[in-house]
């Protein structure tokens, strides 16, 4: 399964579906999504991961630096994410502490 | 089961092929899809980190996977190509890596793969030779495996 | 995709695992579910003549895939280790091999593996060397490649 | 996929319906099978492939076998399959002219 996104706006907030495996191999792809919104003026992110089936610390590394930059522009970075498996490596990379992780999409977007 | 043995050429698109290798040995050996995930976690992180480490150093051999299951478990092992040298960068196991939102200047190796792969690995063994880096990774066995 | 090389040793479990791997490639290179189809008969053919080659033999090698895809198509071959002497069957292509039935003496290579193979890839190649066989298969480009 | 095998009675046929992957190392388990079904005097043999996701030439092979076994009791040994990967390997094989090969279990038992 390859790499899928999906973006669309929600008032201030971006909101980005993402399907299929962030690997090695996918992650520019997810990378270039994230610096063009960035560029285009949108600042408030929220990424929903909740159909992505693998993730792996190219992925990770990928939204931190999703994160450092909309924060350059005092921004946010969130992330949607229920999946035991996929919490477990945002877990052992001790990014639960970086980044805001919720349940659903509202969740996130009326955290701030 | 008796070993199998993958070479992969140091391409991104190859490390699918890899995940998709030991997710098949983990599942025909009778572990729980928490352990498969594991697994396939883990063998992505360790031949991302090699496939990277020869496309970083223009190295061009292949990156060797081993994969063999007994009665001692499942033993998966991840053999790059690139020579040890002063620019190779330690590998620090697990530990205390601060805040990785620091670290973030977007280098590849940002979120620490060996790291992962000792997080989800029942036992983790790195080598670091002269012709290169074994991630040598095992998993105990099942207590009962299906016929 | 860069070329991917299997080892597998003789084992018929191994066999699906060279399969699965075959069907990544594949789907990977956009070949429609038929070709797929194609591609996993094929392969599994090939390796499990190749195992059953090397379990009768007492051949200790591995069986060898090596999987490659590139503008020309899909290219892969099975090699065995099996050295061809005088009991070595000599392998015939397809051809009128006459009603199958008569054949079953309930025998390993009852239905010829190899004219499977033959059957599904585009392309065939058998070489007989003096350390053993290989089968090298080709399929024809897809059309239009997905991105 | 691994093998499954379930054979059930119906009238003087035995239908054995098969399930996974039918190759060089499952197909041992369906031999067996058929042998154990024809010492126990059962020689009208069914056997459904419709949901068989892979079959080989050494799966053909014990099929073939089987039936040469029935064969010498006056028995039969029919195939259910409308799957056209599977059509394509009993066509390639020559063995469509071998077994009577049926839409359902039905037509094949009346076939009789
Ligand atoms: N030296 C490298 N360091 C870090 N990542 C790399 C390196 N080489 C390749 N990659 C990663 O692999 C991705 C895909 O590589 P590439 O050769 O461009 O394949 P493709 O053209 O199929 O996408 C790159 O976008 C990059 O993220
Ligand atoms: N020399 C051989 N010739 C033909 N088939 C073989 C040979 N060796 C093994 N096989 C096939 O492989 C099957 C499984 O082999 P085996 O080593 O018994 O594995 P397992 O114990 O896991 O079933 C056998 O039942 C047989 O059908």
């Amino acid at each position: 399964m390859d790499l899928s996104l999906n973006a669309r706006s929600q008032g201030e907030f971006e909101v980005i579906e993402v399907a299929g495996e962030i690997d090695v191999y996918t992650a520019p792809r997810l990378r270039e999504a994230l610096v063009d919104l960035v560029a285009k003026g949108r600042h408030q992110l929220v990424i929903d991961v909740e159909r992505v089936e693998f993730l792996d610390s190219t992925g990770l590394g990928v939204l931190v630096g999703g994160l450092k930059r909309v924060r350059s522009h005092n921004g946010s970075l969130d992330i949607v994410c229920t999946q035991d498996r996929l919490l477990k490596i945002f877990r052992i990379t001790g990014l639960t502490k970086v980044f805001g992780i919720f349940d659903t999409v509202d969740a996130a977007v009326s955290s701030h | 089961m008796r070993p199998v043995r993958l070479s992969i050429a140091a391409d991104p698109a190859n490390v699918r092929v890899a995940r998709l290798v030991a997710v098949a040995l983990a599942r025909s050996r009778g572990y729980a899809e928490p352990v498969v995930d594991d697994v396939r976690l883990a063998v992505g992180e360790a031949c991302g980190r090699a496939v990277l480490t020869h496309l970083d150093g223009g190295v061009d051999a292949p990156v060797v996977v081993e994969l063999a299951g007994d009665d001692e478990g499942l033993a998966i092992s991840v053999t790059d190509a690139d020579p040890a040298d002063g620019d190779t960068p330690v590998i620090t196991l697990q530990g205390d890596s601060g805040d990785p939102a620091d670290l973030a200047a977007e280098g590849i190796y940002l979120v620490d793969a060996v790291a992962v792969v000792g997080g989800v690995a029942d036992h983790l063994d790195v080598r670091q030779g002269p012709d290169g880096t074994t991630l040598a990774m095992r998993w105990a066995p099942v207590e009962s495996l299906p016929d």
